[in-house]
């Protein structure tokens, strides 16, 4: 059954040092806020889980939490590259960083997996291309009726699910909406989660067959407005489109990253400090 | 005879356009296809619909994303889906008429690279990997691909498949078991490129005005051949440039207002 | 791209002798009025898959529509049993009934193989029981990276999914909620469609998330108000509890039920005649 | 000592409700599951997570469905997913305590028939089939079964095993690779049984009030066993008896008010 905790409590209790660790939202919700308490609580040799890594994973990457990244677009999308990514695959900075690496559709077939607790997902994917040649997690079977070659990926299980959404109710229902990604799909894969949203209601009003996650399959809730920034919420503000160009000059140089990351959100409490701290 | 009053980015991003018909289905990258099948939409193909992998089916945003999950394409969409409900139901279950694709590299055969340069495990730039073209690019019927034409873009073989095209002279995509059909154009700011139907290679199949043979051949990393007759593009017309025009301006305005 | 006809052009242009066709809706939606048209059109040697036959198959079958019933659980639900399915499986009137069983799980996954185009669906199902032991369409598989043995049923790919819904626009577009079923799946799967829905509308007005099938997936959507008793359409009409008891009696004997068919089916023109027939 | 102003219904479905405990996730198949499930929740068990198959999750249905899709399920949940989702996500999931299930036929083992009384290929009698049953049984993490006792239901060895219970004497669930225990309690109008530690064979574990051991062995198709110092049931309480007495009437003006 969800608690109603603080994001620090939240991280400070659910995310272990060592422990994999999958944040998601495709575009959509990316759970900044909680990316940035990971980096705040210094947890160390995690496995990050993402489609796509984003500015919050550039940042735990180059603030040293990860050990690898299991990933399948690691872009700054409409800007460019990952500045620190690419320093931590390219030159091992801070720390080597490995990676495994999969399509869209590998990772999304992945997380299904997990959530339907099957060890494995079939799809057409990967043919004729080199992924497979550098990953054991990519294989092939044969259909038992067709005998038909498809692709096999193992289920993706993490230790913690982290999203963020845009309401729950006082018992942990959460409710998202919008381009929802695979969400719904980490946190049911996961062993634990937490879920950070725009505000705590008392009533969801959700319409019919929205998409839920019922309290007593998520771990923590916390109540973190703008905790997607410079991503958006649906329905709350829109994607800061100018902080993510902004991002290409700050994670350029290893210094100009460090400072950045040291001023805005390790000496700051919680992300409505960093907020007044980094975006006046 | 040419209108030069265009650039050659408006040129490839009209070609482009014109290649999609009216109530295809088209999945969408980021960036100049989603810019072409937008302008598609505004101009002859009204009825097209448009996926992106985000989720949204049926997506007509008014001004262009800046990334594949805009809210803009949730809100003008006929439907949104979680990404694994779009890559297995509406990609992988065959529903896809065109995949247009963007790419940093592409070769001979129409495969793609868009993971690294140079060698995987040492790379020498690394690009941002695979996301969902792979699967587009064997899941679609067809592919089309938009990208600007230079020797480092062009290369005789990727240093890397992330996406398959026509993969060699010799590897048949069917006896892999890929149900789609493959690259059917490469649009660039210079020309369209098509695979020859014997070969498999790229060959020119249409310049675009103003441009000469040997500028197309200099900006290719394989000795290029074009075809019989090459035909010149033809030039935007008037209409097409005001939409592409109205389009990237409206786009530029929403982007500036939004700034916090 | 959806053609707005009538249920009888539809019926006529889509359904073949012959063919498989998966008529669904999971209690809530069951597209009782195309499953009359289906009768009054005289279709014959059809597959019939339907994972709870219900009163629709029931029907068909004692119509002697039906060479083969693919289903898993056909009872009449709350009731007892449907008595024109057993007569059909026990005694073969009005002509042999091959029968395929699964379990729901078995053929929910194998909808959802086929609304994915692959040619298999992998569970952790039919463990211990006897079904594989009657149907080679069960199989078990190893998973090829821990080894563990899921079973394996072939995808589901009809030549016509039928399904009701409450709402279509103009251009097709089908919206539906409360308990959706396999619906979504069948329309996937199949080659072809027919939706009836309880009205056409100029704007769905749809929630975000909703379930929606685009009118490019539907091969054709036709206006049938309360298309779907006795089941039920939420927001239109409840559950016609009193027509399935009352389907006990009608059905017990093969002359009372061809008397009734005939009478109330075989001799309307349309769901709006068989109404002002059967329910006064 | 025994109130014996109840059914044997009302003891079933009361001991059966007592078995369930507060804010356990269960999922309840239609009729006397439904109905202990729901008296759970109405009495000791207010925060018991109830899921339906057809895709309502956390329903409160403040009348008995009479089909396990009913709109009062979906009107009450805390949401509605699809029938796939349900299978895949929620209960192979590995989400659920309880899995609750009705049965035609149960065997010493706990193995549940509802496909065929005699030969599958030459049924003496066609039950409805598999329905959610198999995968309840194994993907729960426990099993309980309410049924009422007759040797016709209660047989040696059921004609067909439709959803696994402990199998037989020999073999074990986890080497077939079953996640989910099995039955854990078989609730019936005359007692409770439970497999014994050992054998695993059924073994009468409660007997309800005014029953005997005679009684009810005569109603159970091999010879019964009971576990020693074999308790008498609680009879039903005044509070238990009067909330199922209310939701059974309020049930039943609900379904002739319904009438068209």
């Amino acid at each position: 059954m969800a608690e109603l905790l603080t994001l620090r409590e939240a991280v400070g209790k659910l995310i272990r040092d060592g422990d994999t660790v999958a944040m998601e939202g495709f575009t959509h919700l990316i759970p900044s806020a909680a990316g940035h308490e990971v980096a705040r609580q210094r947890k160390t040799d995690l496995t990050l889980i993402r489609m796509t890594p984003d500015l919050i994973y550039d940042q735990l990457i180059g603030m040293g939490c990860a050990r690898k990244l299991i990933f399948s677009w690691g872009g700054n999308p409409g800007v460019g590259s990952l500045h620190r990514l690419r320093d931590a695959i390219e030159n091992g900075w801070p720390r080597p960083l490995e990676i495994e690496e999969h399509s869209h559709a590998g990772m999304a077939n992945a997380y299904t997996a997990g959530a339907s607790n099957l060890p494995f997902a079939v799809l057409r994917g990967y043919r004729g291309t080199d992924l497979p040649n550098y990953y054991p997690t990519i294989k092939f079977i044969d259909c038992p009726f067709t005998g038909e070659k498809l692709a096999a990926v193992p289920a993706i299980r993490p230790d913690v699910a982290v999203i963020h959404a845009q309401k729950a109710d006082r018992r942990g229902n959460v409710l998202m909406w919008g381009i929802v990604g695979v969400q719904k799909e980490a946190v049911l894969a996961a062993r634990r989660s937490i879920v950070t949203v725009e505000e705590i209601v008392d009533r969801l009003d959700a319409p019919p067959n929205a998409v839920i996650l019922p309290g007593w399959v998520v771990s923590a809730v916390c109540e973190v407005p703008r905790g997607a920034h410079p991503s958006y919420a649906h329905g709350y503000y829109a994607r800061d489109n100018s902080f993510y160009r902004a991002w290409d000059a700050i994670s350029r140089t290893r210094e100009g990253f460090l400072d950045w990351m040291n001023r805005h959100v390790m000496e700051t409490r919680d992300f409505a400090e960093f907020q007044r701290s980094a975006l006046g | 005879m040419a209108n030069t009053d265009y650039t050659a980015d408006e040129m490839m991003t009209i070609a482009a356009a014109r290649m999609l018909r009216d109530e295809q289905v088209c999945f969408v990258g980021i960036g100049l296809p989603s810019a072409a099948a937008n302008l598609a939409r505004l101009t002859h193909a009204p009825n097209i619909v448009l996926i992106y992998e985000s989720g949204t089916i049926g997506t007509r945003p008014d001004i262009l994303p800046l990334s594949i999950g805009d809210g803009i394409l949730a809100d003008s969409a006929d439907t949104v889906v979680s990404v694994p409900e779009m890559f297995r139901y509406w990609l992988q279950g065959g529903r896809i008429d065109v995949g247009f694709l963007g790419a940093a590299q592409v070769d001979k055969y129409g495969n793609i690279n868009t993971t690294v340069i140079g060698d995987y495990r040492k790379p020498k730039v690394r690009l941002p990997g695979a996301g969902g073209a792979p699967e587009i690019a064997t899941s679609a019927r067809d592919i089309l691909i938009i990208i600007r034409q230079t020797p480092r873009a062009f290369v005789e073989r990727v240093d890397f498949i992330t996406s398959v095209g026509l993969l060699d002279a010799t590897t048949d995509r069917r006896a892999l078991g890929i149900q789609g059909n493959g690259p059917a154009a490469i649009v660039t700011d210079l020309g369209i490129l098509k695979p020859d139907p014997k070969t498999r290679e790229l060959t020119l199949a249409s310049i675009h005005p103003g441009i000469t043979f040997a500028q197309v051949r200099d900006s290719t990393g394989w000795p290029l051949k074009a075809i019989e007759g090459l035909p010149t593009t033809e030039p935007p017309r008037p209409d097409e440039l005001a939409a592409l025009r109205d389009l990237n301006s409206r786009s530029k305005r929403a982007d500036e207002k939004a700034v916090t």
